[in-house]
């Protein structure tokens, strides 16, 4: 979600900087598509694979700059991984709590068992601390069909209601553009899954 | 000399496993091949104690057997518990103190012999030989090593004991002599049961 | 230095006493132990003689810190060794795969006691799978299956001298009978018999200035990437491989003509080779053959007997439940000789037992 | 004597090291590195590092240096030692390596009173793992293996490293609790824990209460907060045991 947003960004001649904040034991992650997402033009902070030596167990890595990533110029997606301390991560960047640019976006795949009722949505979203807007990106892979995600995103529209924040799109896999034009009264966004290739 | 296996039971305590050390040294120490190994198989548990023996001239193969050429039961436990080493070329010993079953004695020997080691032990000599006695009565009964060779190996087992002590010694080789004569004369007798 | 073996001489020892002797001889500077039947009185003899000859011992809090800490004085450039059996030998496969990975001399003896589980402290050939391919590596390993006291001594001198040299983790693969045992073997010191002791060396606190007469040694057992873990461990096996010919031992005899041979390792070849004179002369045709490096298995000889003897069968005899069996399949894979086995876990073999089942299967 | 900014022990070509932003991993380092430089004895100095965040410093210092197994670094600087008693044996290890998968090592190390140095860094979690609760873990304090805060009743209470091994260890060993926030201190006790081991009077620990920001998800201020607020009055800091007297000497 983080790389296309940062690529649309940057198709629009913007200057767009990725920043990795996923700590925990990450198996999808930036760092294989490192080199890869800095050939198609964004600046991309964070470990890859080659320069992360002694990674016992792959796991929680800061690398210096993430911490300054604000005080850059032009656009910045942070990419927050899991955790139980949710958008507290952000206190891992300077800036974060008085920026007034900063929106803290959560992605809900109601296809996910953690998030796959209202009620669960409501708690999770809620323990993630600040949250300013959801995305609507429920997906199950390569088997999504236009029915899974009618469904889920109407439950995640009625949660954002209830919590009071915006849903500022619905992602959608874009293999689903040619034969589907959905109509969720939100704006639809239409993305490549990058993901599977990151597997650590 | 052809192989010989003999099998020394008895409870923890009776010094079976040092009667079979002393033994397997003198067969050693008079060029003989010899193995010695301790209590295997099911028998250890329950406190009977087990000693396998094999003395030869020649080179000896699988340090376990099934059937034994001597098996000496030292208590009356151990009757019942060797009785499975003893097929029709076995020598089966016993103290003929022991109150038995007769169910309890082997289905096939060469000869059951009932010994009177322990009450020998207590009247002439002392409880505390009553092992020398049962090392005597295997030398009298297989050969597998000289009268003199039994001396010198007990003599460098217990040689400490015997400085403190001489009549140790005197007591130790009587006990020898008694079970070698003991044996020699039950295998004379021939009383089979 | 003291000489452990005033001259070569016979003695009537336990397997477990030889072995100390042995270590002694090899020039083993010190022991890391646990206790654990039936290697027991490895410990017991180590810890009476190495004091006489300047040796060190260190009784450690479990398997796993005496499998570490010989790890640990190996790279520090001291002859090392431990000796385990059963579930210590589980808990020894952690520190295994360390010297597997870092190419540290490490020397252990296993006396194999019955399994699974704490079993019996008696006697088994059930620690074969866990000798030769324990622990998450790819096995590479010298283990050398004992069958004497002869053996004993003698492949524990080799076993310190064939890990200092090849830098492979060595085993001399006993059992609790060849532990508890007495029986005569001829004590030497190697250089009597012409054999070299190989010199040990420090990978770490290596002598000169850092800096200015060496750069500081960095020893690595942990990798970022799957490249570099491959690249590891397919130069581990080129290596292995490369030297595996100079490090295989067998013996084999009678199977030139054999209508079936019976394959066995350990202590159970000693039945096994009475078993095929008997048959023999019952004029039953059979041979003789065993492994003595279970790693690096007798691949090629074994095909060779198979081959010239034509024989039909080949019959694996083995105190446990198909681990040398397995072993074997999958080192002769494409032969079509019918195998058959005698599966005695936890249990001797004599040579009853095999002249039995060669009858039954001819 | 002016010191240097970069201790003349340091691996020049392993900086800038690969700590997070914040740890507190490389001031313990470079206090150790700057005792190494004090005390000279880069040369026959063996570092051995446990798996997890210690192990980020396995080529930190221009010392011999080996890597081992999850909690077993104790025991293989304990096979170096009685190996080699003239080289110094530091072993450098994290919270779950010295108190959960190696206490064994640890205890029985202590009890025996091996000559080696053990430094163990306390930042309450399993950092390289991804901030999993550890031995450490403060009461009611958030990992990822406890969502809803550490809770005693079922997971017992911290581990309190240096309490213990000051009990179970005889005479001569040194024992000694330091933060990064007290940078000098910290110095002096890794000093006293060498300096013992040079004069070979016992076994030497020392933990040092440190940060780890990335997974308590703290920014700058609030990470010396938990370390001096929340840590250090649980964890008190200072010499429990040592051969020395105030002064250094002994």
């Amino acid at each position: 979600m983080a790389i296309n947003r940062a690529l649309e960004l940057k198709s629009q001649g913007r200057q767009v900087t990725l920043v990795d904040l996923d700590t925990v034991e990450p198996f999808y992650t930036l760092r294989p598509l490192k080199e890869l997402l800095e050939q198609m033009g964004l600046t991309v902070i964070g470990l890859t694979p080659t320069n992360s030596f002694g990674l016992g167990e792959t796991g929680a890595m800061l690398v210096p700059a993430a911490r300054w990533a604000l005080r850059r110029e032009g656009d910045i997606i942070l990419d927050v991984g899991y955790g139980v301390y949710g958008a507290q991560t952000l206190n891992l960047v300077e800036g974060a709590d008085t920026s007034t640019e900063l929106r803290v976006i959560a992605v809900i795949n109601y296809s996910r068992p953690m998030t796959s009722t209202k009620g669960r949505i409501i708690e999770y979203v809620k323990e993630l601390g600040r949250v300013d807007a959801l995305v609507a990106n429920t997906h199950l892979g390569d088997e999504t069909t236009p029915e899974v995600i009618e469904k889920g995103t109407q439950v995640i529209l009625e949660c954002a209601e209830e919590l009071g924040i915006p849903v500022d799109y619905i992602a959608v896999d874009r293999k689903l553009a040619d034969k589907w034009s959905p109509d969720f009264g939100v704006p639809v966004k239409w993305i490549t899954r990058y993901m599977p290739a990151a597997v650590w | 000399m052809a192989l010989v296996r003999i099998a020394l039971a008895g409870e923890g305590g009776q010094g079976v496993q040092s009667v079979a050390e002393i033994l397997a040294e003198a067969a050693y120490n008079e060029n003989k091949q010899a193995i010695y190994i301790p209590n295997f198989g099911l028998e250890q548990r329950g406190g009977v104690s087990i000693a396998f023996i094999q003395v030869s001239d020649n080179r000896i193969g699988a340090p376990k057997f099934n059937k034994a050429d001597v098996v000496i039961a030292m208590s009356q436990r151990a009757v019942g518990r060797t009785a499975g080493y003893s097929d029709s070329n076995t020598l089966f010993v016993y103290d003929d103190g022991f109150n038995i079953d007769p169910d309890e004695l082997p289905k096939e020997a060469k000869q059951i012999m009932g010994l009177p080691a322990i009450n020998t032990a207590n009247n002439e000599l002392h409880p505390r030989v009553f092992n020398i006695i049962i090392m005597g009565a295997v030398i009298g009964l297989t050969k597998v090593v000289s009268f003199e060779a039994a001396q010198e190996a007990l003599e460098n087992k217990l040689g400490h004991k015997f400085e403190k002590n001489p009549d140790l010694r005197e007591l130790n080789h009587k006990a020898l002599e008694i079970g070698k004569q003991m044996a020699e004369k039950a295998l004379k007798e021939g009383v089979a049961k | 230095m003291l000489k452990v073996v005033d001259e070569t001489k016979k003695a009537f020892l336990t397997g477990n006493e030889t072995i100390a002797w042995a270590a002694l001889a090899a020039g083993a500077d010190i022991m890391f132990g646990y206790p654990i039947t039936p290697q027991n009185e490895v410990m017991h003899y180590w810890t009476r003689l190495a004091p006489k000859y300047g040796r060190g011992f260190l009784q450690t809090e479990d398997e796993i810190s005496a499998g570490f800490t010989v790890c640990g004085a190996v790279q520090a450039g001291k002859k090392a060794f431990t000796a385990t059996a059963g579930p210590g030998n589980v808990l020894m496969q952690e520190p295994f795969g360390m010297a597997e990975a870092m190419r540290l001399p490490l020397f252990a003896i296993i006396q194999q006691r019955g399994g699974p589980s704490s079993g019996t402290v008696i006697y088994s050939q059930q620690e074969v799978t866990l000798t030769t391919f324990g622990g998450n590596g790819e096995g590479y390993r010298v283990v050398y299956s004992s069958a004497t006291h002869q053996e004993i001594y003698d492949y524990t001198i080799k076993g310190f001298n064939v890990a200092w040299k090849y830098r492979w983790p060595t085993f001399l693969l006993g059992d609790g009978y060849q532990a508890k045992m007495r029986e005569p073997l001829e004590m030497y010191n190697p250089e009597e018999k012409g054999i070299e002791l190989e010199p040990a060396y420090p990978l770490l606190g290596l002598p000169g200035k850092i800096g200015e007469d060496r750069e500081p040694q960095h020893l690595c057992n942990i990798y970022s990437l799957e490249e570099e873990l491959y690249d590891v461990v397919m130069n581990l096996s080129a290596d292995y491989e490369r030297v595996a010919p100079e490090l295989i031992e067998w013996q084999e005899h009678s199977c030139e003509d054999a209508d079936i041979i019976i394959l066995t390792h350990g202590v159970v070849s000693r039945a096994a080779d009475d078993a095929v004179k008997a048959l023999r002369a019952q004029g039953i045709k059979a041979g003789y053959f065993r492994p003595i490096t279970l790693r690096p298995y007798p691949t090629q000889q074994l095909r060779e007997a198979i081959a010239k003897s034509g024989a039909k069968k080949l019959l694996i005899a083995e105190s446990s439940y198909g681990q040398f069996e397995r072993l074997t399949k999958q080192e002769i894979y494409g032969e079509t000789i019918k195998i058959e086995h005698l599966y005695m876990p936890g249990v001797g073999i004599i040579d009853h037992d095999i002249i039995n089942k060669v009858k039954s299967v001819l | 004597m002016i010191t240097p900014a970069v201790p003349k022990s340091w691996y020049l070509p392993s900086k800038p090291h690969k700590f997070c932003p914040g740890c507190g991993h490389g001031i313990v380092l470079k206090a150790l590195g700057e005792v190494i430089d004090e005390l000279e004895i880069q040369d026959q100095t063996i570092f051995g590092c446990d798996i997890g965040c210690s192990l980020l410093s396995w080529n930190f210092f221009a010392c011999d240096s080996t890597q081992t197994h999850h909690g077993r670094t104790t025991p293989v600087m304990v096979g170096i030692k009685r190996a080699r008693p003239e080289l110094i044996s530091i072993g450098y290890m994290g919270d779950g390596g010295g108190y959960s998968i190696g206490s064994q090592h640890l205890l029985n190390a202590a009890v025996r009173n091996e000559r080696v140095t053990l430094i163990l860094v306390n930042n309450t979690n399993y950092g390289m793992t991804g901030g999993q609760m550890a031995p450490t873990t403060l009461p009611g304090q958030k990992t990822e293996t406890t969502p809803y805060g550490r809770d005693p009743e079922i997971t017992g209470y911290p581990t309190k490293g240096p309490e213990f091994i000051a009990q179970v260890t005889p005479d001569g060993a040194y024992v000694a609790r330091a933060t990064v926030s007290k940078y000098k201190q910290l110095k002096r006790f890794l000093r006293n824990a060498l300096r013992n081991q040079i004069e070979g009077n016992g076994f030497s620990f020392v933990e040092v209460l440190s940060t780890c920001p990335t997974n308590w998800r703290t920014n700058a201020q609030q990470t010396w907060h938990f370390l001096e607020d929340e840590m250090e009055p649980y964890f008190p800091v200072g010499e429990l045991k040592s051969p020395f007297s105030k002064g250094g000497e002994k």
